[in-house]
């Protein structure tokens, strides 16, 4: 057993002795050997069936805006990733910090099927930080991938780069491939820990923007363009979308491209990370002009 | 310790003596320079042409063989070689193409950080003032000295930023030093007609003599200058005075070397601090 | 053939302030444009989102237009900012999609510009009568 | 004078325009350059006549001007410009034509003996590619 | 819901071009419309009464209109609505002459055109709701920022139409820049003699309540409803006590240099700032005080026969509300060092205009005697620099300064006058006389002897000689000659610079500068006084560099504007804002840092859910301030921020029309 999932339990077992929270929620084994699922902790003496380990990658940070949820002390598992989403939450108002533990974790890097996750290669907050956390676990066993300096953004979303050196007509049947595929099942929506609304818009009756009932590639189109839209600024980079699409469509390279095309034009912002407003919450004179005389208009 | 740069009129004109007296004031000081082991002419004149970049390439070799020496800076006496080492690496620090250019054709990858230093500079920045003061042994009480900078020293004022380019006081301030009293006169900053000594002969002296009859209605004694452009059109336009008309042209280092009392002493000195120095970094090794 | 016919459909979104003011211009002084333009008036370009603009697409215009003041003339300000800043990450989009971000066309047009908002228009449409009919985005649903 | 039928060409303009990066057109006829000028005197077109032409596109006129020649790029005027036009730099501009365009320029050099080298080599470079 | 349809020929504008009996007809088969008609002159008072008549007969609920630009007209017909008991926003326009008619050439296509945009208005209309714009109550009391001539005037008319005005200056005294002129151009005034009695007129005025030695500390609120904090800074004299007697500064041992008289007199650690500063009641400037300093001294304390020095006195922070303010905070002279050509600060005989303007005041520094300051003694040629720093990219301000040719003519007169063996050289690059009587003032000038250089000084040297005088390097572009001159004194005619707090001012108001600094005014043709914040006016050179008439005429209409405001007696919003959809919003507040007018803010709401009470967050409209763009509806990801008037399914429903 690694010396974090050893200390969570004990954690976890102490926070529900004394009572200071009512569940502890994590990370359990799941029926396969590479595959964690969360779990909720309830007693004491079930804290040993927490884990934390290379296949937890699973947000748990959005089950706190469930039903259930509220009105109770809980204690959350939050990788680095997690507490971005977490603090993007709180920022937006969407849950309090008051009523939540916090136990942070030292992420090793997630798997992606065989390979470590291009997201965690690229990524510089493994860990949260010590001050935004209740406690923070660390220790955990890095892979020599993992250590030093993070991937450029180039270098892990490799995919981008391809898609982007390829013919228009070439992208389009690359998407028309993916996107047919879709079944608008709002599982990478679900997962994703900065789809946050009260009530999505794709759930509206009125507008009906999508009709579900249709199985549609101008429909697919406009969900995945509206999508990437409402997370790009604010996205936190878990990668959860595209890990749980069953039908593994990498829609995650939709935000991915947007937060790149953010990052040159306005600078760097890491959502959770610095200060909200996000990106796209703002607007000034000094930022460039695409459509004024010599722009790509 | 400073790389130096002598550049080809320094060089060629030895005989002047103002290398080897400002390197003796220095060594007398304290200060250390060698000279860079491979130079070449720096071209004379700085390329305004903004889409030219072959004249910036052999200052730039310097630059950077001043950084591969580890010395703590470039530095040089000639007016021109100032003024265009200083310039060019100006660019280099602010000018990416420039630095894509220039990189690829000297296949370095140079960006400005040697710093371009003149002897008087080196005397306010890194030997100051009071130090200076003390070091003066025979105060010049008598002189009145006009100070004349020349146009390669003082502009473009934000790029050579040595000293306020209207209202210069860095060679007053060394004249304050040496005891002598620093004169103001009109026409200071104005040119001295450059090379069109060359060219145009008869404009270069009457400019010339401009500057000197208005030094000379401002009482001075004598004029001093860094330029040897300057100094050469400065003396020449009195060539047909009298001698006791002439108003005698130097090289700043000249009251210098009087007031710290004389080349002999300079030497001694300029040993002494060798000898200590090199004990020093023994005693430390 | 098909070319001499085809007749594009352009959604324009403009600005209440400048661009359909100019718009009105072109009209008082009576400029002369292609008829494939509709013109829907917006209080600043900024009230358009993307989803708009897409369902224009979907509902078969093979062209959009999102006109606004001039930027540092905006009626309110910083409303045009917003909208070059939302509008070049959607073309961006577009673009890695494979799909026509051309079609997508952002312009600022002011009061006063009513030869601007003609030469737009104009160069605007023919430019998508070389394309052709776009159908990449078309939703069926919209088919009438 | 009349003005000529036929100004500066574009591509001339242009040609001035990459090689001193200023907009002359800022410039509003203040004077400043050729009231600090020390070569006025020898000058056949002051420094603020020199900028009026090149906004009239009187090229030729800049070019056969002794003007060109006399500036030796002391830089009073362009350290002072108010509009930031660097007049030095625009005369340098229209020599680097010259000196582009046919290799060389219409003056000899001349060298006399014990002239300091940083003169004979600036002099030389002036009137030499 | 029943529409009805409106079609106008406008005579023959869009009946030429557009049939419109078809697009009655097939506008006609679309849901919900139960009449359509096509009419000559909608906008006549015919067509009017034919609309009112269809609204009446067939209970129509809606009305859309095809017809010219609803930018000419939509006025006319929402109060047509409100006349006929319906809300304005039900009325729907199709810009069919503008943007079809008139553009086009193709009459068949210009009608299926002409069709799609009445069925794009029908359809816009079917999702139609009524608006109504947000009136709030204003309160009766004006600000003014700044005691200049501006803000005194401002204040006066404000007060003169019968309402409270407090009026805020960060120095002892108000008067401003003004008081230190010595006359007035064009027509030589004392500028004393004209603005004092303004002075005393604001002090003695029982609707104007003076704030001097006190600065802005904080605004909140908006149009109607400020909420100002002032921080009055501890003068150190009580204002009852003390009867302004002078016994104290008589008395003060501590010299400083005099800031009024540009540094050309001496003044005391206590002091009142000129003779006839209103009020006239001595502040202690501690930074300079021996007591403050040392601890020992106390004289003033000492001497003071009414016992009104308190050395313990402290910053007060006064509160209140208003409900307009005027900014009237006015400008600084740029100190032009920075020109090292001209050697200021290096040389004594080189001083500014405001400097010569204090030595020709006869209570100036040397009561109207004029001295170089270098030797005290009397210069008898003086040059003049105009644009020391004004017009010039390089090292100074780009812009004009405005009034300094004037004010140089001005100089040049008074010397002549006043010392008629004086020679005055002025050196311009542009002499600039629009005004009413400036030309002829300029022409006085010359005819009274001043010589006028076109060029611009190169430089400025000391000659080196015994009289310490100085050498102007020029042109003179009439000779096309280099000309010099051996000056006694040089005057340079500084740039207008915004204040140094500028910036900050605007911060807290929520009002734009300029690129130059300068506070920018609504439009700049249109709406000269008034900001992008509501209910803040702008007066005088803050604005952007003026002279005094011009300042005083602003700050009059910024005046007619606060009166405006407070005699309706409430502002009325837009009726077509952002509103949110509680039930939707999640209260991220990701829409309020779009917004330009500050009208979105957080708000908690109750709800219940699952039994239980809930607080939750949502974002709240502040409708008075809210001017409708839409930015925030064009970010907001839940499409819970809509826009009235232009609300999403509108917009979509046309969308789906075309």
């Amino acid at each position: 057993m690694c010396k974090i999932t050893e200390e969570l339990q004990q954690i976890a077992a102490e926070l529900l002795k004394e009572g200071k929270v009512d569940l502890v929620l994590g990370y359990t084994k799941g029926e396969q050997e590479e595959q964690s699922v969360p779990c909720i902790v309830t007693q004491p003496e079930d804290a040993s069936k927490l884990i934390f380990d290379e296949y937890s990658e699973k947000a748990l940070s959005k089950y706190l805006l469930e039903e259930s949820f509220q009105d109770k002390k809980v204690a959350i598992v939050l990788k680095g990733c997690d507490q971005r989403a977490f603090k993007l939450m709180q920022d937006e108002s969407r849950l309090g910090r008051e009523d939540v533990y916090l136990i942070g974790v030292e992420c090793p890097g997630m798997k992606w099927g065989e390979d470590l996750s291009p997201f965690c290669l690229h990524c510089d907050y493994r860990t949260p930080a010590k001050e935004d956390v209740d406690s923070l676990l660390t220790g955990a066993d890095i892979p020599e991938a993992m250590q030093g300096e993070p991937l450029d953004h180039e270098d892990s979303f490799t995919d981008i780069n391809r898609l982007e050196k390829m013919s228009k007509e070439e992208r389009f049947e690359f998407w028309k491939r993916q996107l047919n595929r879709c079944k608008r099942c709002y599982t990478c929506r679900n997962a994703c820990p900065v789809c946050t609304c009260r009530v999505c818009v794709f759930d509206r009756e009125n507008p009906d923007y999508i009709d579900r009932a249709k199985d549609q590639m101008a429909q697919h189109q406009f969900y995945h363009v509206i999508r990437a839209f409402h997370v790009s600024d604010r996205c936190v980079s878990c990668g959860e979308c595209a890990r749980v699409c069953p039908e593994g469509i990498p829609l995650h390279l939709l935000n991915q491209k947007l937060l790149r095309e953010l990052d040159k034009f306005y600078g760097e912002y890491q959502a959770g990370i610095d200060e909200v407003p996000t990106p796209l919450s703002h607007a000034n004179a000094d930022e460039p002009d695409f459509f004024g005389k010599e722009g790509k208009a | 310790m400073l790389g130096y740069y002598p550049g080809c009129t320094v060089r060629a004109q030895k005989e002047d003596g103002f290398e080897q007296e400002s390197l003796a004031i220095l060594a007398a000081l304290g200060i250390k320079a060698q000279e860079l082991e491979e130079w070449e002419c720096c071209g004379a004149v700085y390329p305004m042409a903004q889409d030219e970049y072959v004249g910036l390439l052999a200052s730039v070799r310097a630059l950077n063989q001043t950084e591969k020496e580890e010395k703590d800076g470039l530095l040089t006496l000639c007016s021109a070689c100032y003024h265009v080492l200083k310039r060019v690496n100006v660019r280099m620090k602010n000018d990416e193409e420039a630095q894509k250019r220039v990189g690829n054709y000297l296949e370095m990858d140079y960006k400005g950080q040697t710093e371009v230093y003149h002897l008087m500079e080196v005397l306010r920045d890194m030997v100051g003032m009071n130090s200076l003061k003390e070091a003066v042994t025979e105060p010049l009480k008598n002189e009145k000295i006009a100070s004349y900078y020349g146009c390669l020293f003082l502009r473009p004022q934000k790029e050579i930023n040595l000293v306020d380019g209207e209202n210069p006081q860095l060679m007053e301030d060394i004249v304050r030093a040496l005891g002598a009293e620093p004169v103001t006169y009109p026409y200071s900053t104005d040119c001295c007609g450059s090379y069109h000594t060359c060219q145009e002969e008869g404009v270069s002296r009457q400019m010339s003599l401009k500057l000197v009859e208005s030094a000379r209605r401002a009482g001075a004694t004598q004029m001093i200058t860094a330029c040897p452009l300057c100094k050469y059109n400065l003396e020449k336009c009195q060539e047909s005075m009298e001698k006791e008309e002439k108003l005698p042209i130097h090289y700043m280092t000249v009251p210098i070397v009087k007031a710290m009392g004389g080349m002999k002493t300079l030497e001694r000195k300029g040993e002494a601090h060798a000898y200590s120095a090199e004990n020093s970094s023994q005693s430390s090794a | 053939m098909m070319q001499d016919t085809f007749e594009p459909k352009i959604i324009a979104f403009c600005c209440n302030w400048c661009s359909y003011a100019g718009a009105d211009l072109a009209g008082t002084g009576r400029l002369k444009y292609p008829e494939n333009i509709r013109i829907i008036r917006v209080p600043c370009s900024s009230r358009v989102d993307s989803a708009l603009v897409l369902r224009a697409f979907q509902n078969g215009a093979d062209g959009v237009m999102i006109a606004g003041c001039h930027p540092g003339d905006c009626h309110y300000d910083t409303g045009n900012y917003h909208t070059r800043k939302r509008m070049m990450l959607l073309k961006s989009l577009m673009e890695f999609m494979g799909l026509d971000e051309e079609r997508l066309l952002v312009k600022w047009i002011s009061g006063n510009e009513a030869d601007r908002f003609k030469d737009t228009v104009e160069s605007f449409t023919s430019k998508l009568k070389k394309m052709g009919a776009s159908g990449k985005v078309r939703d069926l649903r919209c088919a009438k | 004078m009349r003005i000529p039928q036929k100004t500066a060409a574009s591509h001339q303009r242009e040609e001035l325009a990459d090689i001193i990066r200023k907009d002359v057109r800022d410039c509003y006829q203040c004077m400043k350059c050729s009231s600090g000028c020390p070569f006025a005197e020898e000058m056949d077109y002051m420094p603020h006549q020199m900028m009026w032409l090149t906004n009239l596109g009187l090229y030729e006129k800049i070019l056969n001007s002794k003007s060109l020649w006399i500036c030796a790029s002391c830089l009073a005027c362009s350290s002072r410009c108010p509009r930031d036009i660097e007049p030095a730099k625009v005369m340098e501009g229209f020599r680097a034509m010259i000196l582009r365009e046919r290799g060389r320029t219409n003056v000899s050099p001349v060298i006399p003996k014990g002239v300091p080298r940083q003169a004979v080599i600036a002099n030389m470079r002036k009137f030499r590619r | 819901m029943k529409i009805g349809v409106f079609i106008c020929w406008c005579g023959s504008n869009i009946k030429n071009m557009v049939d419109v009996e078809r697009v009655a007809e097939a506008t006609g088969k679309m849901p919900h419309v139960v009449y359509t008609q096509d009419v000559q002159y909608l906008c006549s008072e015919v067509g009017q009464s034919d609309i009112g008549n269809a609204i009446d007969e067939h209970q129509l609920d809606r009305v859309v209109i095809g017809a010219c630009s609803p930018r000419m007209h939509e006025t006319t017909f929402q109060q047509l609505m409100n006349r006929k008991g319906l809300n304005p926003y039900y009325v729907e326009i199709a810009n069919i002459r503008e943007h079809c008619s008139w553009v086009h050439t193709d009459k068949a296509k210009a009608t299926v055109k002409a069709i799609d945009l009445v069925k794009k208005a029908v359809a816009k209309s079917y999702y139609a709701v009524p608006l109504h714009a947000e009136s709030l109550p204003v309160n009766k009391r004006a600000l003014v920022i700044g005691g200049g001539i501006a803000g005194i005037q401002a204040a006066l008319d404000i007060a003169d139409a019968g309402y409270p005005v407090d009026l805020l200056e960060k120095e002892s005294s108000i008067g401003g820049k003004m008081a230190q002129f010595d006359k007035t151009f064009p027509t030589l005034d004392c500028s004393a003699c004209i603005l004092t009695p303004k002075m005393v007129e604001a002090a003695t005025h029982e609707n104007i309540t003076l704030h001097t030695y006190s600065e802005l500390e904080d605004v909140s609120g908006y149009v109607g409803n400020f909420h100002v904090t002032i921080r009055k800074r501890a003068t150190s004299v009580d204002e009852e006590r003390c009867t302004g007697c002078g016994e104290c500064v008589t008395k003060c041992p501590a010299k400083v240099d005099n800031e009024f008289d540009q540094g050309h007199s001496k003044r005391k650690a206590i002091y009142t700032l000129f003779a006839q500063a209103v009020p006239n009641k001595p502040v202690l400037d501690r930074k300079n005080c021996i007591y403050f300093k040392t601890g020992k001294c106390g004289v003033c304390k000492k001497i003071c026969p009414t016992d009104a020095i308190n050395y313990e006195m402290e910053d007060q922070l006064i509160e209140n509300d208003y409900g307009a303010i005027i900014v009237a905070t006015g400008f600084e002279l740029n100190e032009p060092t920075h020109l090292g050509e001209y050697h200021y600060g290096h040389h004594p005989d080189v001083i500014t205009s405001l400097e010569l303007e204090r030595m020709l005041n006869a209570s100036g520094p040397t009561q109207g005697k004029m001295y170089r300051p270098s030797n005290g003694k009397e210069p008898k040629r003086i040059v003049f620099i105009q644009c020391a720093g004004s017009r010039d990219r390089h090292d100074g301000n780009s812009y004009c300064s405005k009034v300094c040719c004037l004010y140089t003519a001005k100089h040049t007169i008074l010397l002549n006058e006043k010392f008629p063996d004086t020679e005055s050289y002025v050196f311009y690059i542009d002499v600039r006389t629009a005004g009413k009587n400036y030309e002829e003032f300029y022409e006085r000038a010359r005819q009274m002897g001043a010589n006028y250089l076109r060029g611009h000084v190169s430089k400025v040297e000391p000659l080196g000689d015994s009289d310490n005088r100085l050498l102007v390097r020029g042109y003179d572009g009439s000779l096309g000659e280099q000309t010099e001159i051996e000056a006694d004194l040089v005057v340079l005619a500084t740039s207008i610079e915004p204040q140094q707090g500028a910036k900050k001012l605007a911060g807290m108001l929520g009002i734009s500068s300029d690129r130059n600094g300068f506070y920018s005014e609504a439009h700049a043709k249109l709406k000269p006084v008034e900001t992008q914040t509501q209910g803040v006016y702008l007066a005088g050179v803050c604005q952007g560099p003026k002279d005094i008439p011009e300042a005083v005429s602003q700050a009059s209409g910024t005046a007619a504007k606060a009166i405006v405001l407070f005699n309706r007696g409430q502002v009325k919003g837009v009726p077509t804002t952002a509103m949110v959809d509680e039930e939707l919003c999640s209260g991220c507040m990701q829409c309020k840092p779009v917004c330009p007018y500050e009208a979105i803010s957080q708000e908690m709401i109750t709800e219940r859910a699952h039994g239980k009470a809930r607080q939750r967050p949502v974002a709240s409209i502040n409708r008075a301030l809210c001017q409708g763009c839409g930015a925030c509806a064009g970010l907001c990801r839940s499409g819970a921020m809509d826009i009235g008037g232009f609300t999403g399914r509108q917009l979509l429903a046309e969308v789906d029309t075309l």
